[in-house]
């Protein structure tokens, strides 16, 4: 999987991206909806935050990244760590609660994976510690001189949390090695990005930090690539961090079984208007994107079967692991 | 010796959910006083994440009932600041837990500006906090931290668990001058029972409720607790061993008179709640019946709490870190040898 | 006292309102220089912050309020207080821990005092509780349909707290009547502002709220009551919060007694560059402002005096007060 | 019978304050150990606002003595970051209190994140917390919340209460791959004892410190009241009454062995702490005692602490909230005649 990754650093031809993106989106896009159609019928236990129709933020981000880079994803579904390279029936796994999962059955509040050799960090199940966490891990790799840079995703939500203004300005100050990308899908839950927000974008509040603010499609994960390419050769030159808004749809409710009577903007369906996968299919040889396609959904119902298969943990696995 | 109503005889009341009464509590309270408002996120059109606020934003408008954005320290902090100024704020945070998010504002700020200011200001905010675990919340969504607000002087801390309660308590820390933690249990939302149907049946703050009378230990649970330490009661009982179980309902103030009153007379006691045991308010409770109570005692107090762990977000291995009413039974039998 | 600050709201005379300010800052001149030198002979149980040299905008900005707003004032002396009407010696009690104070001996870290009457409604040990406090203050006034302001000190430091941004998305969004007054004296305890803002001013980031950021010559008494009661009428017209920066200069240490090494800046003296008293003594006749100084120079010492003849709480005092 | 040095025999020592000791810690683990870096308000060039960092912004630098702006959420949500990904961080907070301030970061992110992660993460973190009173601080800075480290699973919990403990605990917990809440206490700053010159003088967390054998009571104390129970012992033994006085150290993880093993020679045990005596710590201490040594006990537990009030700020005032020598030795006078 990495292979992609490294593919996201250099300079890999415009074909050969768009063909690993379609690929990518494909892949997180099988998974949404095998597992919209599975916590529909069979419930499980947590909650679970569908990611349909943001695929291309997800992809295009992380596809950007380096296999060394620092990944702090957010809780709307699984791309983020799948791009990034972890395997999709562990994510289910942990979806599930199980053993074969990255944690066990124990991550919090939405679904938690972790994988440090990827880098992948994990997620804040309060709101807004991805900025100050992911602002530490920035620290470290200054101080140890690494080349790397830090992802953090965020919605436009958690976008209003404190921690995001506490960490936002040291970042600047240190000019720490972070990229900030904002999934702004239009909702925190039941209320409206633009009845919450006193400007028109999150990337407007990147002048009080003297950052890049960059608003960005999206839906178009090849655009969404190219400016957190771009973001993150600026924070590895050290010139501190930039905040990337993609602009994206919340399709679905905020959890899976979410009834949105707060919400009459949209039917409860699966389509995806401007469709980050058919904005893609266009830049890529029809036979190879039914080719993918057909790979992406075998992978899921794969995974699936496998994650099924694991075993729960028992009193061993609930006591273990809070002290190193 | 067996349960006690859950409602004083001769009350009129309606079979309610503790999500419904606690709705009920605040629309009556609204009604009642105009100076009152709720705010946090998602309490308007969508009725709060767990749905306890439905229908309010119908009734009372935007205004008094006031989404938030994800701004913790604004929705208690900001409480806090409406309260000196002429309005009583009752505010609600989607989990418990986000209660350390606006940790200043709860430990600092509601529990310590009216002494600070020399008895000049007064807080009166009620902050919900749905708490403990509900099935896969996880370990940042599932806490019980009501022993906090024990520790930290100038705040109320209340724990309904029944429906009833639940109605009677709200009522009364919402007309309590002093900043009150409610500590609504969100896995208890869909339970029922009778529930007053009166506007103004008001649960007082620091009168223990004797939830069922016995002579052979005493048993003193909160919260989920309650349940489960009842449901043990009704499994000796059928062997003739008759626990007297006490829900204090209200920690700070906490009635000591009446879990003393039962333990001089039991000689055993057993402290059970949700919350961690280490440190948890069971250890206050312990050692404060130990204290009054010490040559009355057969056997030492004993406690039972949650293990020294977060809480997995799997729904069964949450349930093995806290007590269940299998454990409670068995507490209480070798209590009952020594 | 409150004559005054109901001139603050009203449209007085320019020369009239030249005296009164220079009456102000003298006041606050005058308790300054009795408290530095008593506390450096003395000392007293407590940290004194001293004031010295930002008396010009803390006169100035509450000088534009009226008597019905509130105001939640900063750690930096006693000058907020007095204008908005305390009696010196009510503030020197505080000061002093006297029961004569208006909180008893009771009030936090740094001196704390309180009169609801005068809306004078304290200030956050922990910085930035000012602003969650403050906002909700200013929803009160909101909900209850009352013609008040809320006036909100802070530091350059307290402006990085992420209650800011948290009062600050929600008090822009809901129009709350707020004036945010920046006392940015250039540093946050050893700490350079210049060092620790990733841009020149505080009051650029107001636009990440979409309110107007102003910056004032806090050395300039009119200049800071012109730009606070403009933001006023703009806040009392539902039109929502301003951020209003006054430039000053902290000319003591942290708290009286700091020795400053991390500082060469300045020498340890009392003198003030740019004073605000003799920027306004040029706008008021000489023989009036000599009879002002000498009336806030007696009134100082006998405040001294009164508060200092004032006697201790004991237990009584201690336990009282915590519950309504 | 009598006192106990406060360092083992033999160790070569020097006499240092308590912030001087800390200081010592902090290079020795500094030059140790090159992924150990610091961040903190004011702990550069000004050597932090107790002093504690005095010189090692000179010797370090400023990548490695990183002042912050006034931000708690990322000092303790950032040194967890940092931890993450390979380096050490000690960070401080100018008061205690301001935990509070990164509630979340502390009670959830350090806490709980290896956990949560199935054990694939390590938030080898100190944060340094000068805790207590000072004289004049007042309410919001003047606390001890150790009972609320005591409370959450997944945080070390340290009290030093001598300079010679002062360092070797710290170098402990800057050694310890977990996260660790070190409660120095600001009023002890000042006070001198012999301290160990050696670079890896370290005491192990989880040892209670016998301060002074004696068999007429056990009295368990921590920090500041340490050197208060020290001082009662002392009055005592002027009439024959030998008080045992442990130091438990660290409270999580806890030494009950060495406090149940002096409790059933002695009978009798008063707990002392600054930190308010409802739900402090003491209040798990007395009910482990009881639970562990009721048999061997002669009378209950007693409990000492802080009055149920916040800190006031005036100095004088400040002292009437928190134990006394005075009020020690007249509790153990009582307790004794049970
Ligand atoms: C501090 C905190 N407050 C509230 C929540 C509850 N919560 C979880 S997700 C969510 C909405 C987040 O909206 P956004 O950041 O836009 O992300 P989206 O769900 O739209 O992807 C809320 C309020 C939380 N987890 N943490
Ligand atoms: C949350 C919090 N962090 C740290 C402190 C300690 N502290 C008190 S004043 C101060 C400096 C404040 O600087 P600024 O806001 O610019 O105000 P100034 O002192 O310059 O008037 C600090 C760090 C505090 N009181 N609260
Ligand atoms: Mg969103
Ligand atoms: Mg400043």
């Amino acid at each position: 999987m990495s292979t992609k990754t490294e593919q996201g650093g250099g300079g890999a031809g415009e074909a050969e991206v768009a063909l690993e993106l379609y690929r990518q989106v494909a892949r997180i896009r099988a998974l949404e909806l095998l597992l919209n159609r599975y916590v529909r019928e069979h419930g499980f236990g947590g909650f679970w935050h569908p990611g349909l129709g943001q695929e291309g933020v997800q992809a295009g981000a992380v596809a950007a990244l380096r296999h060394e880079d620092y990944l702090f994803y957010a809780h709307r579904g699984l791309g983020y760590a799948l791009v990034k390279g972890m395997a999709p029936e562990v994510l289910l796994g942990d979806l599930f609660g199980r053993v074969g999962g990255s944690v066990g059955g124990k991550g919090g509040g939405t679904v938690h994976f972790v994988d440090p050799e990827l880098g992948v960090l994990g997620q804040g199940g309060t709101l807004g510690s991805n900025f100050v966490l992911g602002a530490g891990a920035a620290t470290s790799v200054q101080l140890l001189g690494e080349d790397r840079v830090v992802a953090i995703f965020f919605g436009d939500g958690a976008a209003a949390r404190g921690t995001f203004h506490e960490a936002a300005l040291q970042a600047a100050v240190w000019k720490l090695p972070i990229v900030w990308v904002c999934e702004n899908n239009g909702w925190h839950l039941s209320a409206l990005f633009s009845a919450q927000s006193p400007t028109e974008d999150v990337a407007d509040r990147a002048a009080a930090y003297g950052v890049p603010g960059v608003v960005v499609d999206g839906q178009d994960a090849l655009a969404v690539r190219a400016a957190v390419l771009e973001g993150a050769e600026r924070a590895r030159g050290g010139e501190g961090p930039v905040l990337i808004e993609a602009k994206t749809l919340r399709i679905r409710g905020h959890y899976e079984g979410d009834p949105q009577k707060y919400r009459d903007d949209i039917a409860d369906g699966l389509e995806v208007p401007r469709d980050p996968l058919q904005i893609l299919r266009e830049r890529v040889p029809a036979g190879e994107a039914d080719a993918l396609d057909a790979a992406a959904g075998a992978e899921a119902e794969a995974a699936l079967e496998a994650a099924l298969a694991m075993p729960k943990g028992g009193p061993e696995v609930a006591t273990r692991d809070v002290w190193s | 010796m067996s349960a006690v109503a859950e409602v004083p005889e001769g009350v009129e009341t309606e079979e309610l959910g503790y999500g419904r009464a606690i709705n009920a509590a605040l629309a009556e309270e609204m009604r009642r006083d105009e100076r009152v408002w709720m705010m946090g996120q998602d309490i308007g059109k969508m009725g709060g994440v767990f749905g306890v606020t439905r229908g309010l934003f119908d009734e009372f408008g935007p205004s008094r009932v006031r989404d938030t954005t994800i701004n913790e320290t604004f929705i208690v902090g900001g409480a806090a600041g409406a309260a000196l100024t002429g309005t009583i704020p009752v505010v609600e945070l989607q989990f418990a837990d986000f209660g350390l998010v606006a940790g200043d504002e709860i430990f600092h700020k509601l529990a310590k500006w009216r002494y600070m200011h020399g008895g000049k200001l007064s807080l009166p905010v009620v902050v919900r906090l749905p708490t403990g675990v509900v099935g896969g919340a996880g370990a940042e969504h599932s806490q019980s931290l009501e022993a906090m607000g024990m520790h930290v002087p100038g705040l109320k801390v209340v724990l309904p668990a029944t429906p009833a309660d639940a109605k009677g308590l709200l009522k009364t820390a919402i007309r309590d001058p002093n900043p009150v933690l409610f500590f609504e249990h969100k896995g208890m939302y869909r339970v029922k029972g009778p529930v007053p149907t009166g506007d103004d049946y008001l649960v007082p703050f620091g009168e223990a409720a004797v939830r069922r009378r016995g002579d052979a230990a005493t048993v003193v649970a909160t919260g989920l607790m309650v349940p489960r330490a009842l449901e043990a009661a009704e499994r000796l009982a059928a062997e003739g061993t008759e626990l007297e179980v006490i829900d204090p309902r209200t920690i700070v103030p906490l009635d000591m008179e009446t879990i003393i009153a039962s333990v001089e007379r039991t000689g055993r006691a057993l402290v059970v709640h949700e919350a961690v045991r280490t440190a948890g308010a069971g250890a206050e409770i312990a050692a404060r019946i130990q204290e009054a109570a010490f040559f009355a005692l057969d056997a030492p107090v004993w406690r039972l709490g949650a293990l020294d762990t977060p809480i997995p977000q799997d729904p069964d291995l949450e349930q093995l870190v806290i007590p269940s009413a299998e454990q409670i039974e068995t507490a209480v039998r070798e209590l009952l040898t020594l």
